[in-house]
């Protein structure tokens, strides 16, 4: 496929093609239908939506958000509309669009990831998952699966088991090797891994001496967090086989161009959908603009050449 | 599917002037397409230059009008941290990127035909927009329009003579007691509400988070419908990171929470849980 | 002690008494000496000097720093003059300053670690050592003492047993669970934990294809980290009862507050002194003038005292 | 020890105009009391307003002199990245923060006779500053001073006019050949270096390293003491960071590494490692 400069921006992620390789984060596009009005949404890569769990969610009481220095913390929690009523009211409207729909998936337990995972490959219109291992294990006392290799392993295991659309799982920065997870999550049959989560931060009202957020700590997303993304994904991306997605702090094509010369083979934009929900578009066509100058015809000479 | 092109607009400032410490008007040039907004209605703005503030900031549209053919905007502020102090540095002819209007604005009835707005200090900002739509769009139509307008001291109330031309009556009050009524301008609406005809009239308040949860028991207490503006801090304006969000009354609703861009920033006071935070 | 405000600022660090709680950051305050035109070093709380090794070490070729979004990568390496060359050229200016010193040292074993610290203690002038853990330790294959807490409380013990000075254990920002390493240097004996060094991030310069820095990886310091570095230092004063020092993006009086309501008892100024040199000398300031506006009489009474 | 108040000073601009494309010339007003400086010093500069670019940028010293009783200083500079981009839109009346003169400027020997320049594009900038000082200071102690200036294309050779009057003679190329010898500038340097002095000459040079790296050479190969401002990535400008390394000459020495800020950026050729960097 060759878009209007004819250049070759076609990815392959764990059997899914795209466009492009450029999609939305999870969390930051909404259901896709809060951007329709600002871009055409069939010129992305993919949407990836909210994080579905298997009943609906109320998320954190407010204050949710608050700015930091080029980035923004979020407490928003795991607010969401539940798998069925996603797929029974906003899945149908992403139908209509002429574009890959990713849901990103959440739980509690493994059980409950698999229960939603299974669920959405019954639905019509969703093309891969994206399982957020960044959530608190209840059974295990509250340990994130994204910290620890084994349940890390399990939950992927586990999705990978229940349905049979491409599994990408996405990883939490938290950690101290990421290498470690996402060899585990590779050997638990992963079909791509997308990272980085949110990092968790604090941000405190000195005259209230109060945090910022209800919730006390909240995830820290934006350009602040782009050099350590940018790490991680290196770092992976020289670990495993399974195909990479960047995702943090993704402002501008040049960013994402970084990305991909570290060699991830899509990324994801978050928080700049927020700052200028043109964002994803720019970032397109900044890509093609970039390879056109370059003489680049295929992404593919592009991804990981970066000379070290 | 909206023209996207159309969605994010450049306003160019025409002036943006300080009227009393650290409030501030702005008077912006904006595209003369810029779309027909309703009063509650508010924006997004950002510099346009640099990268601070790194989100946009909401605002609710003061005014919105057109002059010498052009279509001018006005946004009333005040500093309350980092990114207004940031903005209220900007000067003629500097740039800033505008996303709006959005959420949904007051709704002003048919057929009622007394208009109260309440306004705490900078709460006016939409009000004044609200005022002049009830006496230039629904002229006639409408009955009296009162304001009643508190602040902190008498020389936070500005634009008086502005707003006198615009409403029936205004009810002054100022908490340091320089002007007008020495306390709350809650106290003077409820002193008031035995008079206002219960189904010929609605309240419109705006103002700090205390104040407008007095206004909810004050309609709740009389049974007059009542319309605030409410504010939370927002990352995008357009219902998609959820930040916004403002815990809904009724138990019996799956949906707990409300987006103050998307649902509000204007709702009936019965339509919130009015718990949902602190202070 | 009462400042100018008649404010108490003087806090205590494991028996180190500081007339105000505003150090300066290894690395970025070099010698003290380069700092001597813009300020009167005899203000600060405590100079904290560039990490001494054993010998001498040249450190990292260039590029060695790239500006990122609200903060800076750096991979300086560890280039020190080496801790004799410290003590014979660099110490006899410090001693002339009425200013606690405390030195940051750095080794590649436990052993080198504790001979540094064994060579400060007999120098007249050192008040406190500061122990970076975030080196490779050469004998375990490189891993970080900082990130393992067998190893790190192994350098603690044998700094405590080389050294009667206090010991400040400086913990690495890039683990899982920073409570756990917290825990674990104190138990071995850690006067005083200070955290966070920098984030480890990459930047890529993409019209050339390469890192904008020759070592690749960098750490990441400045505003971009300080949600991250506040969010450790409020969950390691929960974890143990030692002083912890907040460390990380603090460019402000406003920011060192952060700190101190989340219960740091001192904190260090690190990036910001290559933005504007006089930063200390301000945050010191600011934070009387907050205490004195707030009316808090003894600096005690301020820190920790973040309502959740 | 210094007044340290007097260290940090505030510049405001006096003009901040496009020279040629992406090409600068910075006019700033200074405190009447900023500290002699000597060519080849540099400033670290930034914006007083807003955080970005977040460190300070180093830039030499392109003039600096009484005017109406005021200090200004000239900046050359061309964008090169986001932070010069943002330095670039500063405009009259906008304030920076300038931390100088630093580090080692360029040691104009006493009783050599011929000063020779070689600056390569931008290199222009500290160079007319030591071509003003030699005029000025020391004239008549020193003999001629000839430029050599090589650039892009014609038109980047600029300020032709005010360099004839400092220099005795100005050797031109560009390497696009639109003016002067088609061909680096250090050809030129090359081809007259017999011709000079050699314990009678110094060389100076300012420009990209692949040029200043090619004067080491001639200045070896034919015996002229040669003095190159080199260019390192800054964060502090003051010697504390070490971010600022160049490799030392020489086997035996501890010191490996040098600061450009502090031991530089004025190097004599023969201190420096040439194979410090790839380009
Ligand atoms: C729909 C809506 C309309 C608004 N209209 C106006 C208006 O017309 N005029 C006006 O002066 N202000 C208005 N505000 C409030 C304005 O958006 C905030 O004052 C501004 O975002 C603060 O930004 P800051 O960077 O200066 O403050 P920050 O440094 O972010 O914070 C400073 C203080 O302001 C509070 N704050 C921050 N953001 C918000 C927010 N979104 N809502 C409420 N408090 C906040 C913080 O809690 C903090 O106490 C409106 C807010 C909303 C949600
Ligand atoms: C002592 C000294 C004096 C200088 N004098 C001048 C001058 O008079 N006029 C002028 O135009 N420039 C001068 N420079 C170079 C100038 O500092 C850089 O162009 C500027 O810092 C680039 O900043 P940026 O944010 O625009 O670029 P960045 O976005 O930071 O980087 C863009 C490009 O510039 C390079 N770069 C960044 N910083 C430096 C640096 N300090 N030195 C060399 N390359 C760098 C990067 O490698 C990159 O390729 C001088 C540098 C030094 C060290
Ligand atoms: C408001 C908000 C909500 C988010 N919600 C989710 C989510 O539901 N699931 C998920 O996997 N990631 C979520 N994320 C993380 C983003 O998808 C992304 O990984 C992170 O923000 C880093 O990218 P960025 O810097 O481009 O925003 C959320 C981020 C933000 C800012
Ligand atoms: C250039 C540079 C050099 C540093 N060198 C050291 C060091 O030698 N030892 C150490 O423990 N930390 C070192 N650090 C880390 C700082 O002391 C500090 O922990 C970190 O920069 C975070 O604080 P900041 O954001 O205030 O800079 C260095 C940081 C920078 C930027
Ligand atoms: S501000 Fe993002 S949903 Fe309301
Ligand atoms: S720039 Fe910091 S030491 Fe030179």
């Amino acid at each position: 496929m060759k878009d209007n400069n004819s250049r070759r921006l076609a990815v392959d992620i764990g059997g899914l093609v795209l466009k492009n390789p450029v999609m939305t984060a999870s969390g930051t596009f909404g259901y896709g239908e809060e951007y329709a009005a600002y871009i055409d949404l069939s010129v992305l890569g993919a949407i990836v939506v909210k994080g579905l769990s298997i009943t609906p969610r109320e998320g954190n009481p407010p204050s949710r958000i608050m700015e930091t220095a080029s980035g923004m913390l979020n407490a928003v929690g795991l607010e969401n509309v539940g798998v069925r009523a996603f797929i029974d009211e906003k899945l149908p409207f992403l139908r209509e669009v002429d574009v890959p729909v990713i849901a990103n998936i959440l739980g509690d337990t493994v059980e409950e990831y698999c229960e939603v995972a299974h669920i959405l490959s019954e639905a019509e219109g969703i093309h891969a998952l994206e399982v957020n291992i960044s959530c608190p294990n209840v059974a295990q006392g509250g340990i994130d699966f994204g910290v620890n290799p084994e349940l890390a392993f399990k939950v992927t295991e586990g999705v990978k088991n229940a349905t049979d659309l491409p599994v990408i799982v996405k990883l939490t920065p938290n950690v101290t090797d990421i290498t470690e997870i996402a060899k585990s999550v590779e050997d638990a049959g992963a079909d791509a891994i997308s990272l980085i989560n949110t990092l968790t931060g604090l941000s405190i009202d000195i005259e209230k001496r109060i945090p910022h957020l209800k919730n006390i700590t909240g995830g820290l997303s934006g350009p602040a967090i782009k050099p350590v993304a940018l790490r991680m994904v290196w770092e992976v991306v020289r670990a495993v086989s399974v195909p990479v997605i960047g995702v943090g702090g993704i402002m501008k094509a040049g960013d994402a161009l970084e990305f991909l010369v570290a060699g991830a083979r899509a990324v994801q934009v978050g928080t700049a959908n927020f700052v200028n929900p043109r964002s994803t578009v720019e970032i397109i066509k900044g890509i093609a603009a970039y390879m056109e100058r370059k003489g680049i015809d295929d992404i593919k000479d592009l991804i990981g050449t970066l000379k070290t | 599917m909206a023209d996207p092109e159309k969605s994010i607009a450049t306003g160019i400032i025409i002036s943006n002037r300080e009227i009393f410490k650290d409030h501030f008007l702005m008077i912006l040039r904006v595209p003369a397409d810029f779309r027909a907004s309703v009063p509650g209605q508010f924006v997004m703005l950002r510099r346009e230059e640099g990268d601070h503030p790194f989100l946009g900031r909401p605002f609710s549209i003061h005014s919105l009008y057109s002059m010498n053919g052009e279509t001018v905007m006005e946004i009333l502020y005040r500093i309350s941290g980092m990114g207004t102090a940031l903005i209220a540095r900007l000067t003629a002819d500097d740039r800033v990127t505008i996303l709006g209007p959005l959420g949904r604005g007051f709704d002003v009835p048919v057929g009622k035909k007394k208009i109260v707005l309440v306004a705490g200090g900078m709460g006016i900002a939409p009000l004044f927009y609200l005022a002049e739509y009830c006496l230039e769009e629904r002229r006639g139509e409408l009955g009296e329009t009162v304001l009643y307008f508190g602040a902190q001291s008498s020389h936070h109330l500005f634009g008086l003579d502005r707003l006198e031309r615009l409403c029936s009556s205004l009810k002054l009050s100022t908490d340091d007691g320089t002007f007008g009524y020495h306390g709350p301008v809650t106290d003077l609406v409820a002193g008031d509400a035995l008079s206002f005809e219960r189904n010929d009239s609605t309240l419109f308040a705006c103002g700090p988070y205390g104040m407008i949860k007095e206004m909810a028991r004050i309609a709740e207490k009389f049974s007059i419908p009542c319309q605030v503006s409410v504010e939370e801090k927002m990352a995008c304006g357009i219902g998609a990171c959820l930040g916004c969000a403002v815990r809904a009354s009724g138990e019996n609703t799956s949906k707990r929470f409300m987006r103050v861009c998307k649902e509000g920033p204007v709702f009936d006071t019965r339509e919130i849980d009015w718990n949902w935070r602190e202070g």
